[in-house]
């Protein structure tokens, strides 16, 4: 049992996040239509993990960039211009490069890994929750807490509340 | 902010996504139009060109490098104003860059894709362009990490990537606002598209981390892109492309006729889609007062390099310069510096620079300017080398000419394609800059 | 593991070179040259250079590996003619090799500036690099009128559309020359032993052609021709060629 | 079948699917040996890149007789190089030798014999060998048994060796006297003045090898002038042969050839002067005490009127130079002074030879290393040649085809209509021929004429032999042997000559029972070796003939040279007249002197059908495939002509418009114009293409040898203000200071 709740305000909205939060609601999800920092507050998000794959990423973009480039010109011995066969100057572009190209890429995975997206299940969602409004979703309440976190909802100034069945 | 007073949330929804949502007949017209051009112009001579042989194009013995060249140098220049720029705002968090950054980045992207394709259109046998990737092929060869090109598959390989990553992730939160505004075939496709974004607070905290990191990313990649593609020539001992000032100068000169597209974009954007209301004289302030500074850097390069060669005083710099301020090719040479040296600085009468139509006929000019410097590097000092015995001349043919034009309508159509796919600005970062409602107000 | 060690350290050092056997070779003295071209038609008929036509001729699109290069000293009736073949120069530090991604140029062991038309996607950056400008890009798949086919030159490839293509020091003949030298159970090629066509046609003998790897080779000794240079000295790509200057009595 | 289910169905497609995927993966990853196709980046060890046959024969496409050897892969030419056994070639070959190939494989060569219908057009129609040769003997034999065999004409190229005997025993035979051969090229002038100076009109060995200074008047013996291949070999060793010591070579000619750049000093006289310079320098030697022979006083006498002074005002070069220069020829231990090109071609031609060979006589150079050489008795006098009558012989045979005299026309291997001067009215005079053949392997101007035309083979598909001409100073005879089977339906020469005469029967079969040239050849040679060439060997003809057919070539080295010259000087004493040669076209008129050049490439034209050599840049201008006018920078300055303006070139007769070529090194008022171009009719390469010059010459004609004087015309220059391009491969000729030629070699 999922509880909705919706609000025209953005400061009403956050009133009652607190509330429900400070109430012990610990399964709670703050959807707006625009990233809000006090709302991410409330949920204790500080650093994201992200960083670190970005740091993975890049570290194994360095490394695989140049190791890809000396083994290919140590498979394949083949002088050009008078060249070293492990030529160092040109090969740290390659490696510059790649520790871009893998650090963006490790982001990315970084990114679904940390917030669980693609979720393409089912879940407690309003449209306008992409347009206008804000919503606060209490998940996994106990069925003698739906009836109090209800009523945080609607004393904080909610214009809609909705109950949905959670699938389990 | 906005010229036409404040607009709620759902206007913002409605606004931008009603360009998205409803289309008339003069799109398709448009978009047949362009896409003929693009047809006629560029894959049609194309074609000839990969039946007969380079040669249908004008570039010889004295210069093997030509137009298509110069052109890929000038999309990948144009791509330098998007990603880069909105990855600078985005890090120095200005609110301007909010309303544009979308197209800007599209831009990026789109130009970068031309671009590539101008690489393909130049090569002698573009059917094994896959043996300069890093990927096993019936060579058993892998390509040699030493050339100046390589860097540039890498660079670029790597800047498409993360300028798709860059606006894709950009725009998740907006194919969630489509997903919900649409229904049918279109709902189920932007289901997929948006990952099933919800808009949580943790959702958005995630992707603020991972977008500044992107951000974080692209700039030294956009800024390493351009210098390895001044590289390309900078590294070889050709007198005119041998210069250390190469990589600022072609980054400058990058991200100036990228921000100039950018001023084009966004009248454009204004004009057709109706986005007065958030695309406003701010942003036009600001990009002329960005363009002012960037042909003055510009400007100073150029200075630089001839004075630079005139003060090296070899023989082989120096003809190269006088071919080029007063050979074949100089009166192109002066019509670059007219136009973005010279027309540039009307900007600082604050007259022109709040006048949407100076704005753009001046942003055009800059970029014609820029085709032409691009094409200057290429075509004049080729021809002018080490034995005067082969010195040469280089003038395009008719296919090169052809298929320049059909890139400027490549372009056109996949910006009008991404309109239709992608809201053209972004709605949760519009909603960012507005105040936020409150009650009894 | 202390080889592998060794093998690193060896290979991040240039000067790969001295390794090699044979490093051809040419000298050509400009005082015995007379520019009579004897060499390009050799060239052309060894090497399977297409006949171009006179309108791609016009258009600068001629494939010539060994050209003459003419400049002109003083005004009437003071003046002079000074020719200069020109073709690939072999440098040691080539331009035109690092300029390659797909390695279609490199270095061979026997300090050849190879071209591998198999490997050629046509880049052309080889030839921008070049500061003698010898590298020559098919514009077009050339045909011969039937029956001029028949000329060909079997040890030669005929090059399509897209392809760069250069001087190769006649590396066929070096192959056949080595096989014989094989066959006779000899380690190298006898001086002499092997002649390019611009060099065996050559009716002045202004050209010489060898390995000067060996100090006993006529072309060592000639290289040491105090009237020798290289051309584009600056540039400092050591070509393999050595040209000695005219005497200006 | 019927009772195959759907579901059955999919159940066998997928089994099937399977069966074949795992197939092909056993096949191409478990049975197969793993092979990485790594194209050329290490060569396989194993590759045999096949064996090439050598064949020795004669190169045709001068009349220097340079030894060739050809390259033979599976039955096709593939590459023509110098024999360097032979004396002539020693191993070395020009641009024009190694583009022999394609003459052979020349796409326009004729295939089939041909039938004209009309003259003068390419409507010709194939017929048989056998209707072609019984038509034309049964008329030749007509005119025989009609006692009017005098009727009958054959006009040939140069010709030398067997074939030049069995053409003349051909005409012999027939009764008639009037076998003759008209080249361009030829010597005629040389060969006159030289049987003046030196008692023999047998070209002598000009030593330029072992050279101190040479001084030559016109000659480019490095690109046209009697044998380029011999003489660039001996300026290779003249330059730089020769341990510590440098040849010094000067070249006198008004537009600056192969051989005047590379010359240390180029000295443009006033054109038709040449001779007069010549003997302003003998001058100087006979007064200057540098010549001691006891005919001193006599040379003195003759030479008398050519004071510095006069000679200078004349020719237009100082004073200081001509005396410089003959101090230098007379202090020169071995010095040479050779006369050719335009020298040779003025109305003046053999005056100015024997003027140069006076020089040669006063410097005491002859039968001297670094002299003028007379070469030996050859080993088939016979076949030394016929000399070609020049100008003179053209205009008799004109003569008598405008009168009706000629019935039968052979021509082979010459091409007058192109080679002569518009003026001489030779293509107008074959129409009155009424029976014209040709032996040709191209469709060339004069072919087009014909009414049959009999397809000849090529050099490389012919046998032959050749007494080089100048030889080298001993006795060479080179034996040329058809090195790949014909191409065509097509004939040697030699074989369509012993057919016709079979043809024609009577006692033609009886004194000419070959069945072909080669076993003609042979029988020549077998006579010849047990005559002579048998001393001191100890072989059997076979053995001999073999080495010979290998080796391309016989010749003596040991034998001694020929007779010493004519030791008394008082011949050409006595042929010391007025060397100024006399134009066509008064001055006021015609202000400049047209000097048409042979080119290396083209030489008369004849080269013009090959695409190498039209594809080869001119060596002085680079320019390819067309004609041009070379004009001073200064005279270019003052009319306002610029590099590609088309000029109207008009002389006394005729003219010819061409476009304007800017040449540094040529003297005001003289245009120069390559000779070659200007086909009208020659195969796909040459047809169309640029101007001929010769067309405009003057019919002037150098009295004692009867040759044409084409460098004798004046003609004037209008720029018409068209354009033309002109397809060069040149940018900037200067060296702008960048130290290309070598360090300190630098001028601007």
């Amino acid at each position: 049992m999922a509880i909705l709740g919706s609000f025209a305000f953005e400061e009403d909205f956050l009133g009652a996040a607190r509330k429900l939060k400070s109430s012990g609601f610990d399964k709670l999800s703050l959807l707006s239509p625009l990233p809000l920092e006090e709302a991410q507050e409330i949920m204790g998000l500080e650093k994201s993990p992200v960083r670190h794959f970005s740091l993975a990423g890049a570290i194994f973009g360095a490394i695989a960039g140049f190791a890809m480039a000396v083994a290919t010109s140590l498979v394949f011995i083949l002088p050009t211009g008078g060249r070293a066969i492990i030529t160092v100057p040109p090969f740290l572009i390659i490696t510059y490069e790649m520790t871009i190209l893998f650090g963006v890429l490790f982001t990315l995975l970084g990114f679904h890994f940390v917030s669980g997206l693609p979720a393409w299940r089912d879940k407690p969602y309003l449209t306008s929750a992409g347009i206008d409004r804000f919503v606060v979703i209490v998940e996994g309440a106990a069925a003698d807490q739906v009836a109090r976190a209800e009523a945080i909802i609607r004393d904080a100034g909610a214009d809609e509340i909705r109950h949905v069945e959670e699938d389990q | 902010m906005f010229d036409h007073g404040q607009p709620s949330y759902a206007e913002v929804n409605k606004d931008i996504l009603s360009t998205m949502l409803e289309t008339g007949p003069k799109y398709w017209m448009l978009l047949g139009m362009t896409m003929s051009v693009a047809g006629i112009c560029f894959f049609m001579p194309w074609i000839y060109q990969l039946f007969v042989g380079v040669g249908a194009a004008g570039m010889n013995h004295n210069a093997v490098w030509g137009s298509y060249l110069s052109n890929f140098i000038f999309w990948i220049g144009l791509s330098h104003s998007g990603t880069l720029l909105s990855a600078v705002l985005h890090i120095t968090n200005s609110p301007w860059r909010k309303s544009i950054y979308r197209s800007a980045e599209a831009m990026t992207l789109f130009s970068l894709m031309t671009a590539t394709l101008f690489v393909m259109v130049h090569l002698g046998r573009v059917w094994f362009v896959h043996w300069s990737f890093p990927i096993p092929n019936q060579m058993g060869l892998w390509p040699n990490f030493r050339s100046p090109l390589m860097f540039d598959v890498m660079a670029i390989t790597t800047y498409l990537t993360a300028s798709s990553i860059f606006i894709y992730m950009g725009s998740v939160p907006d194919f969630a606002a489509v997903r919900d505004a649409s229904t049918g075939l279109r709902r189920r496709l932007y289901t997929i598209f948006s990952f099933g974004w919800r808009g949580t607070a943790r959702e958005w905290h995630t992707l603020g981390w991972a977008y500044t990191f992107f951000a974080v990313f692209v700039i030294p990649l956009a800024v390493s892109v351009h210098s390895i593609v001044s590289w390309d020539f900078a590294l070889s001992a050709v007198p005119g492309f041998h210069h250390t000032i190469f990589a600022p100068y072609f980054v400058c000169g990058a991200i100036y006729s990228g921000t100039a597209g950018i001023v084009t974009v966004m009248y454009c954007l204004r004009k057709f889609l109706g986005f007065e209301r958030y695309i406003g004289q701010v942003h036009l302030d600001s990009l002329g007062k960005l363009l002012i500074t960037l042909s003055l850097i510009w400007s100073y390069i150029n200075i630089l390099e001839l004075f630079t060669t005139w003060f090296g005083g070899t023989s082989f710099e120096l003809e190269a310069l006088s071919f080029r301020l007063t050979g074949f090719y100089a009166p192109l040479y002066w019509e670059m510096l007219i136009f973005c040296a010279f027309v540039p600085l009307l900007m600082l009468f604050k007259k022109i620079r709040w006048s949407w139509n100076k704005m753009l006929l001046i942003s055009i000019l800059i970029n014609i300017g820029m085709l032409t410097e691009r094409f200057i590097i290429v075509a004049t000092s080729q021809p002018r080398k080490f034995l005067p015995d082969s010195f040469g001349y280089y003038v395009p043919s008719w296919i090169e000419i052809s298929i320049s034009v059909g890139s400027f309508a490549i372009f056109v159509t996949l910006f009008l394609i991404f309109i239709k796919w992608v809201p053209a600005i972004s709605i949760y970062e519009v909603k960012e800059t507005l105040k936020p409602l409150r009650r009894n107000v | 593991m202390s080889t592998f060690v060794e093998k690193l350290r060896q290979y991040s050092k240039p000067g790969y070179y001295d390794e090699f056997d044979y490093h051809w070779t040419m000298t050509i003295d400009l005082d015995r040259c007379t520019g009579c071209e004897a060499c390009v038609v050799a060239c052309q008929a060894e090497n399977n250079l297409p006949i171009v036509g006179e309108e791609r001729f016009a258009q600068s699109r001629e494939i010539k590996w060994i050209r003459i290069e003419r400049y002109w000293e003083g005004e009437y009736p003071n003046i002079k003619m000074g020719f200069i073949p020109m073709l690939c120069q072999h440098c040691d530090d080539a331009p035109c090799e690092t300029a390659c991604p797909v390695y279609a140029t490199y270095h061979n062991q026997d300090g050849l500036n190879t071209q591998i038309y198999n490997r050629c996607i046509g880049t052309r950056t080889c030839a921008v690099y070049c500061p003698y400008e010898v590298r020559y890009f098919n514009w077009f798949t050339y045909t011969w009128d039937e029956p001029l086919e028949q000329q060909l030159n079997p040890d030669v490839s005929v090059r399509e559309k897209g392809v760069m293509e250069k001087c190769t020091f006649c590396i066929q003949r070096i192959r056949i020359a080595k096989d014989n030298a094989k066959d006779d159970d000899r380690r190298r090629v006898r001086d002499g032993e092997v002649v390019p066509a611009c060099v065996q046609s050559c009716p002045t003998e202004a050209m010489l052609f060898g390995n000067s790897k060996d100090p006993e080779a006529k072309v060592s000794k000639m290289m040491k021709n105090t009237r020798g240079y290289t051309v584009l000295e600056e540039l400092n790509t050591t070509p393999s060629i050595v040209y000695l200057k005219k005497v200006h009595a | 079948m019927s009772k195959i289910s759907r579901r059955d169905l999919l159940q066998y497609i997928g089994a099937g699917g399977i069966g074949v995927a795992g197939g092909v993966l056993y096949g191409e990853g478990v049975q197969r040996k793993v092979e990485l196709l790594i194209p050329q980046v290490i060569p396989p060890e194993d590759y045999s890149p096949g064996v090439a046959t050598w064949y020795n024969t004669v190169c045709n496409q001068c009349s220097a007789g340079c030894g060739i050897s050809v390259r033979i892969r599976e039955g096709k030419a593939k590459k023509i190089e110098g024999n360097p056994v032979h004396p002539v070639s020693r191993g070395r070959l020009c641009a024009r030798g190694q583009a022999g190939l394609n003459v052979l494989y020349n796409p326009d060569r004729i295939r089939t014999p041909l039938q004209s219908a009309d003259r003068g057009s390419e409507n010709t129609a194939e017929i048989s060998w056998d209707d072609a040769l019984t038509t034309i003997g049964s008329r030749i034999g007509r005119l025989k048994i009609e006692g009017n065999a005098g009727r009958i004409r054959l006009l040939t190229g140069r010709t030398r060796g067997h074939l030049d005997e069995l053409f003349a025993q051909f005409m012999n035979l027939l009764g008639s006297e009037h076998y003759q051969q008209y080249d361009f090229t030829y010597p005629s002038a040389l060969a006159a003045a030289n049987k003046t100076s030196f008692g023999t009109d047998v070209l002598p060995y000009y030593d330029i090898e072992n050279a101190d200074f040479l001084l030559s008047f016109g000659a480019d013996y490095l690109g046209t002038w009697l044998s380029p291949v011999h003489y660039s070999l001996a300026y290779g060793n003249l330059r730089q042969g020769r341990q510590g010591q440098r040849g010094k070579t000067v070249q006198i000619e008004p537009r600056m050839s192969l051989s005047g750049a590379a010359a240390d000093e180029w000295i443009a006289a006033r054109p038709g002067t040449e001779g007069l310079f010549a003997l302003g320098i003998a001058h100087v030697l006979v007064s200057s005490g540098s010549y001691t022979g006891n005919d001193r006083d006599e040379w003195s006498s003759a030479l008398q009127a050519y004071s510095p002074s006069m000679v200078s005002a004349e020719t237009e070069v100082s004073e200081d130079t001509i005396v410089r220069i003959a101090e230098e020829f007379g202090a020169s231990t071995a010095s040479l002074a050779i006369a050719g090109g335009a020298t040779a071609a003025g109305t003046n031609a053999v005056a100015s030879v024997v003027a140069v060979n006076a020089l040669n006589h006063l410097a005491g150079n002859l039968g001297k290393p670094g002299g003028v050489i007379l070469n030996s008795a050859q080993a088939f006098p016979a076949a030394a040649g016929s000399s070609p009558a020049g100008l003179q012989g053209a205009l008799d045979l004109v003569a008598a085809m405008q009168a009706g005299d000629v019935e039968v026309l052979l021509v082979h291997d010459t091409n007058p209509v192109f080679s002569l001067p518009h003026n001489v009215g030779f293509r107008q005079a074959m129409e009155n021929v009424p029976l014209i053949v040709a032996l040709s392997s191209f469709h060339d101007e004069t072919t087009a004429m014909a009414d049959f035309i009999l397809p000849t083979n090529t050099y490389l598909e012919s046998w032959g032999d050749d007494v080089p001409d100048p030889g080298v100073g001993f006795p060479v005879t080179s034996l040329s042997q058809p090195v790949v089977a014909p191409l065509y339906d097509t004939l040697p020469v030699g074989d369509i000559i012993l057919s016709l005469a079979r043809q024609i029967g009577g006692e033609l079969p009886i004194h000419m029972p070959w069945a072909s040239m080669e076993e003609f050849i042979k029988d020549r040679w077998r006579e010849e070796y047990d005559e002579r060439m048998s001393e001191g060997q100890d072989q059997n003809f076979e053995a001999f003939w073999q080495a010979v057919l290998e080796a391309g070539v016989w010749g003596q080295p040991g034998a001694a040279a020929g007779g010493q010259p004519e030791s008394s000087s008082s011949p050409t004493i006595a042929a010391i007249a007025d060397p100024v040669s006399k134009f066509a076209g008064d001055e006021t008129d015609y202000p400049f002197v047209l000097h048409p050049y042979l080119t290396a490439t083209f030489l008369d034209g004849r080269g013009a059908n090959l695409p190498w050599l039209q594809e080869l840049p001119d060596p002085m201008t680079s320019v390819v495939y067309g004609s041009w006018a070379e004009l001073n920078p200064v005279t270019a300055d003052e009319l306002g002509i610029e590099e590609g303006d088309v000029l109207e070139i008009e002389s006394p007769a005729g003219s010819i418009r061409v476009p304007a070529f800017i040449f540094p090194a040529i003297r005001p008022g003289v245009v120069a114009v390559p000779i070659g171009q200007g086909h009208t009719s020659y195969g796909r390469y040459a047809s169309d293409r640029g101007i001929n010059p010769i067309h405009i010459v003057a019919t002037l004609m150098d009295k004692q040898s009867g040759d044409l004087a084409w460098a004798a015309t004046r003609v004037k220059v209008t720029n018409t203000g068209e354009r033309l391009r002109i397809v060069k491969t040149d940018g900037v000729t200067r060296t702008l200071g960048r130290q290309i030629l070598g360090p300190g070699n630098d001028h601007g």
